[in-house]
């Protein structure tokens, strides 16, 4: 508890980081995993490629070296300077892109055939059977295994301890530099995060029993 | 695979491109009893290949106004994908398919607006489940016919309480049992005012108890004059209510005929075989 | 040690001026014991700090100050160049290596400090420098340690540096890593503005690259760098302090060949027994 | 799949197609050719940075990185599906005493970090007298408990995806619990998750990559090592490309290892391919 | 939830726990006969809640050895539970059932060897969907019966052929039709040798064409003398094979007849109904 309380600002800085690194990358995640799902379900073949590939490459890709890569590697292409932070950010939206790309592509499919065929047989055109049947199916399926991977995205700020973004990951470093034991201080780490993790994984609950499509 | 021009069965004759653009069906009135008879729905040359698999054989067949046919045949003889063909569900190979004299279009909004004139009753219901049941019937109304919300749920309430569903009106569909939602399924699409209604085995996925209650307002509905194409394997409903029963198989149509005729004298020895089957017992 | 240890053997003949000793024996010091029985050192070092603890990639030669310090040292336990292997081991991991017991001893850069005698114990010191800023060459804002306000400065994740900075100078960024290279690639990049840390790592690095880095101002802390051991080992911490103490002129010598060569003369500093 | 959201296609939604394809494809090239110009503008291409993998001796580090890689891979994997098989019976277990610990170890591992895992391990656990952890070991442990709780999960929801009257036939017939869990449900489970099973090793492959954080000595940290030599001109974008090619390869081999797996059970009629184990397949990144 | 100690129905016989260890059916020769009209599943006040819900009310039911016992009634009406009750796939809320007098046990090993007496035939057919035909049939008697494999298979073998499926024997379940699937499924049940048979709507998921060669099997095994009890919608069966027949309605045993009088002339007005509803078409 003397670890904790003695060092609270520490604590604080380092999760108030991986709180801004969880949810920055969250939305962009979102937004450009959003792009690539509907490029995965695309009927343009050019387009499906492009997603394809950009799925398969990033997801066969340790976050680590991503990670390498923005920090490192940008640097060194003389583009418009980027803290380390929001490499970080990047980082891992390029990289739970892909999961949310495959989620929304799972939770599409787990809409049946039968659907969208009822909804064509009334006369529905493409834009109203996505917009009215499909995409508020999907949506409902879709909440839960989001929010796994939104649990895994959460777990996964903590690669960037390693590349000079000073979240919770990290603090065990500057604990050491003080002198604390470390054992101490990761263990009050990884409880905060079981208690993170637990209230995401409870609002996962609620929500898909709220919005559970019975069949 | 062009249509080769020869006939199989009975039904030759070519369709007659009508000016009939009379819905010819009314869910409050009776249908308008002039153009019986007129060809509403017209396959020709039809063939259709899954990949390799030869799925329907030069299918030729017509519909007339206010005729109800109903097509049987063993599993896989290509009856749903005949069923599915007539409104697009499935693209076909070759051949024509026309209805009420115009040529199926081939996307957009033509394909969307015929649709909606080609009511289909799934064998699984296939109603929306995010949606109530009032939704449900009154959603293509609203967006595919543009009329306004409360007509169109008042005329959903009225066709729900014709196929005895009234009092389910707010519930979700998977609160109610298959029967109830297989009529719900038929209130939606007559909610469309089609002029021809398809059914794909609409009651091979419900409990016994509840075939009847199904076919009895498919039998209804025949009674008024509505056109249809049923597969089925409900004999009961092809004596009751079919005027020409199709029988199909391995992709072809081997015989037509009249109900009472096909049941008590089938010409062909894959329809008295498949007969033997489903009659033994 | 883990399976894919990067083990080199030093290269080179440069260690064989250290004459092996023979029938060494230290009782009680268990690591001594451990180094006899799999009849090899296993010595901590760095791997990414020019004329300090270098290792060139494409050759695997290992070079510098502290190298030469942790053979004299194992030739002193009577272990020759070919009985060593050198295992990379970063600022941030030096503690747990060594109190793992992955190494019998650490030489690189290793500050004495009072919070690592915690965890672990020092011989020496055997070298003393001081704290220095490394900037770009075309850089005419940063000439001292004043100059940092508002500053991105890097420095080694865990090291007493980076602690200083943020201590002593609490108007600068810090961007920490875990090996200096990194900042130094960072420093190229622009990434950072400065790198912080050792003069003496600073001057090797400087000395790699002159016409991008320059090396800035005067020290302005003092650090001893020490051998580090596990906690508790107090033979041989005894022999390692003997030996620097009684080592004539080995000392200097190792000295010229390395950091010398830039020119800084430096003397051999008293080793603290207490 | 995509029959599902788009009516076959007519004429006017074919060329649609091919402007589209066209459209995109030129938008491929131009951000290619814009990344590949900064690349060569930056002597990204220059032999210098590339002449360093010529060397023998760092083919060599690369190779014992990369076993290095394929060992921590293999033994966590191993470890993982021994691990994950135990926690999942007995979070199956009628016992409460045996399903409620199982429960809380998987719970608790599955909600850690994996990087603090390994921290607790090398960092945290020494200086407490646990002296004979590696970074091997440390990597190794990390692998094994988070992966075997995530594990655990996926036997579960394999189990779970049964229908039910596969386990009830297994009782009517007379077998005990165990050998319904045995016989019946977990060779049926395994196969159903087989995809999601291989997903995970998948990313045990990539998590291997965090031990360079531990000091193990992987692909990751031998980029970083190569990335940073000065005489070659710092290849640090090179070092990250041949070590991206390196572990591409590696996913992608087992990725195809598994859809040709997946392949041969569709094909052979003795699995149930159940359409919905990629909807209970947890994502883990 | 205690029983309530009064009973519907005809067969108030309590159950006399006999001696009769031997098989009830052997595959290869008839049953012994000497044992026909011993009771040998007896239900008695049997009640099961699920939550709120009451499933089954004060059932009483007694099956001599070698009788048939069709369960029908409406959907809902816990025909399924009940059968499911007697082997203890369900368990129940009160009450008693004894099969060949002697108390279901409630877990364990006695529980397992209870099962391998009562042979149990799913709708859905549940065969093991990893083995093979000869596999399923196999697992039992070897795993639980302790046979040898070689044994098993031979037995196996000859109980498919019995079947009409032995042809399949080393196909995978997934190969086989719904009507082989099932009739697979019995011979799996038969190779334990049960003292009784339970049939769980053997044929509703079937097509028609495959609905007699399962019901055929099932008459035969009838006419061996096999006790059984079976639930189904097919009356043709009920009429030809079955020696009592059970209605339910709402969880509760409403009327019990021959099935001759019960077809013809029902007592109750829920089973009039649900007749009428089933035979209509
Ligand atoms: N999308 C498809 N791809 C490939 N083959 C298909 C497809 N849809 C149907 N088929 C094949 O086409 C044949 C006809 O199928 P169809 O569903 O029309 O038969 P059916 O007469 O309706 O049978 P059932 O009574 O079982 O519904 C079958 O052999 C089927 O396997
Ligand atoms: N596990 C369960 N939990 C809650 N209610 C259940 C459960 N199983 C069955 N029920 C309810 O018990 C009642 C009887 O079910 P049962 O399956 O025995 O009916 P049934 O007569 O076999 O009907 P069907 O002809 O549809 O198979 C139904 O109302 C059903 O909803
Ligand atoms: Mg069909
Ligand atoms: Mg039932």
């Amino acid at each position: 508890m003397d670890t904790l309380l003695n060092n609270f600002d520490l604590f604080t800085e380092g999760f108030k980081n991986t709180l801004i690194l969880f949810s920055f990358s969250a939305i962009i995640a979102l937004v450009l995993g959003g792009v690539v799902g509907a490029f995965r379900v695309s009927p343009v073949t050019s387009m499906r490629a492009v997603g394809t590939f950009y799925v398969n490459t990033i997801r066969n890709t340790p976050l680590t070296l991503i990670m390498f890569f923005c920090a490192f590697g940008y640097p060194k292409l003389q583009l418009p300077e980027i803290s380390y932070m929001n490499l970080a950010i990047i980082a891992l939206s390029v990289y739970t892109a892909t999961y949310v790309a495959e989620t929304l592509r799972s939770g599409i499919n787990t809409v049946p055939l039968g659907q969208a065929e009822a909804a064509r047989a009334i006369g529905l055109p493409f834009g109203q059977t996505m917009t009215l049947i499909i995409l508020p199916q999907a949506f409902r399926a879709v909440i839960p295994p989001m929010m796994s991977v939104f649990i895994a995205l959460l777990k996964n700020t903590t690669v960037a301890a390693g590349f000079s973004v000073m979240e919770a990951g990290a603090v065990k470093n500057y604990l050491s530099e003080r002198g604390e034991p470390a054992i101490v201080g990761l263990l009050w780490v990884a409880l905060v995060f079981i208690l993170l993790v637990g209230v995401l994984a409870f609002l996962q609950r609620k929500l898909e029993n709220m919005w559970k499509v019975a069949r | 695979m062009a249509s080769r021009g020869y006939r199989v069965g009975m039904t030759d004759s070519e369709s007659a491109p009508g000016a009939a653009q009379l819905n010819a069906f009314e869910t409050t009135s009776n249908p308008i009893l002039a153009d019986i008879g007129k060809p509403l729905v017209v396959v020709s040359g039809v063939e259709k290949f899954y990949g390799e698999f030869h799925a329907l054989k030069n299918i030729n067949l017509t519909v007339t106004k206010g005729e109800v046919v109903v097509v049987i045949g063993p599993s896989g003889s290509g009856k749903s994908t005949l069923c599915r063909t007539i409104n697009r569900l499935e693209t076909i190979s070759a051949g024509e398919i026309l209805i009420d004299g115009k040529k199926l279009p081939e996307e957009g909004k033509a394909l969307a607006t015929l649709r909606a004139d080609v009511g289909m009753v799934f064998q699984s219901f296939n109603l929306f489940a995010h949606k109530s049941i009032l939704e449900n019937v009154a959603l293509g109304p609203v967006k595919v016919r543009k009329r306004q919300r409360a007509d169109a749920e008042m005329a959903a309430r009225m066709l729900l309480d014709r196929v005895g569903v009234g009092e389910q009106a707010d519930k979700m569909p998977a609160q109610l049992s298959g029967g109830q939602q297989q009529r719900v399924a038929i209130a939606r699409a007559l909610a469309m005012k089609p002029k021809v209604m398809l059914f794909d085995e609409p009651t091979s996925a419900l409990d016994p108890e509840m075939i009847n209650e199904v076919l009895d307002v498919m039998v209804e509905l025949a009674a008024e004059g509505m056109t249809m194409i049923v597969v089925t394997h409900e004999m009961g409903f092809a004596r009751r209510a079919a005027d020409r029963v199709v029988f199909m198989a391995e992709g072809e149509i081997i015989e037509e005929a009249e109900p009472e005729a096909f049941f008590t004298n089938p010409q062909s020895d894959r329809a008295k075989d498949f007969l033997s089957k489903l009659l033994t017992n | 040690g883990g399976p894919a240890n990067d083990g080199d053997n030093t290269a080179g003949d440069s260690n064989s001026r250290f004459e092996v000793a023979k029938d060494v024996s230290l009782s009680g010091s268990p690591t001594f014991d451990a180094m006899v029985k799999r009849d090899k050192v296993i010595i901590g070092v760095k791997e990414d700090q020019p004329n300090l603890g270098y290792r060139d990639a494409a050759t695997g030669e290992r070079t510098g100050f502290d190298v030469e310090i942790a053979t004299w040292i194992a030739a002193s336990l009577g272990f020759g160049a070919d009985q060593i292997e050198f295992k990379a081991i970063p600022s941030v991991s030096r503690e747990s290596a060594i109190v793992n017991g992955d190494i019998d001893y650490y030489v690189g850069t290793y500050s004495i400090t009072d919070a690592r005698k915690e965890q672990v114990d020092f011989a020496g010191p055997y070298f003393i420098t001081g704290q220095g800023l490394l900037v770009a060459a075309d850089n005419d804002t940063i000439k001292s340690e004043k100059d940092l306000k508002g500053m991105r400065v890097c420095s080694a994740t865990g090291s007493t540096p980076i602690q200083n900075i943020k201590d002593n100078f609490p108007d600068t960024k810090t961007v920490e890593f875990d090996t200096y290279s990194q900042c130094v690639e960072a420093l190229t990049d622009g990434q950072v503005d400065a790198v912080t840390t050792d003069a003496a790592i600073l001057i090797g690095y400087a000395a790699q690259d002159p016409d991008n880095l320059t090396v800035v101002g005067e020290p302005f802390t003092v650090e001893k760098y020490g051998v580090g051991l596990a906690k508790g080992d107090a033979v041989l911490r005894a022999h390692i302090n003997d030996l620097f103490t009684n080592g004539n002129d080995t000392w200097t010598q190792i000295y010229d060949d390395t950091l010398g060569q830039s020119g800084t003369k430096v003397q051999q500093p008293e080793v603290d027994a207490s | 799949m995509t029959s599902l959201l788009f009516d076959a296609p007519g004429p006017r939604a074919k060329r649609l197609n091919v402007l589209l394809n066209v459209v995109v494809l030129a938008l491929v090239l131009v951000a290619l050719v814009f990344v590949l110009w900064q690349f060569y503008q930056t002597g990204q291409f220059e032999s210098r940075k590339w002449s360093i993998f010529t060397y023998p001796l760092v083919q060599q580090s690369l190779l014992r990185a990369t076993v290095a890689t394929l060992q921590a891979f293999a033994v966590g994997a191993v470890l993982s599906l021994v691990l994950g098989l135990l926690l999942a019976i007995g979070r199956m277990s009628a016992h409460p005493w045996v399903r409620l610990p199982c429960m809380w170890v998987v719970e608790l591992f599955r909600a850690t970090p994996l990087l603090i895992l390994m921290m607790i391990l090398y960092y945290g656990l020494p200086p407490l007298g646990f002296t004979f952890i590696t970074p091997f070991i440390a990597v190794v442990t990390a692998l094994t408990v988070y992966n075997g709780a995530v594990l655990a999960e996926v036997f579960r929801a394999g189990v779970e995806s049964l229908p039910s009257g596969q386990s009830e036939a297994g009782y009517a017939i007379g077998l005990r619990k165990s050998q319904v869990l045995s016989l019946v449900l977990m060779p049926q489970a395994i196969r159903a998750m087989l995809p999601v099973i291989i997903a995970q090793l998948v990313v045990i492959l990539k998590d291997s990559a965090l031990g360079f954080i531990v000091t193990y000595q992987e692909l990751l940290y031998e980029a970083k090592r190569l990335g940073t030599q000065v005489q070659f001109g710092s290849p640090i974008i090179p070092a990250a490309i041949v070590v991206g090619i390196i572990y591409v390869g590696l996913c992608l081999i087992l990725s195809g290892v598994s859809t040709w797996l997946e392949r041969r059970l569709r094909r052979s009629p003795s699995s149930l391919v159940h359409k919905t184990t990629q909807d209970i397949s947890q994502v883990q990144l």
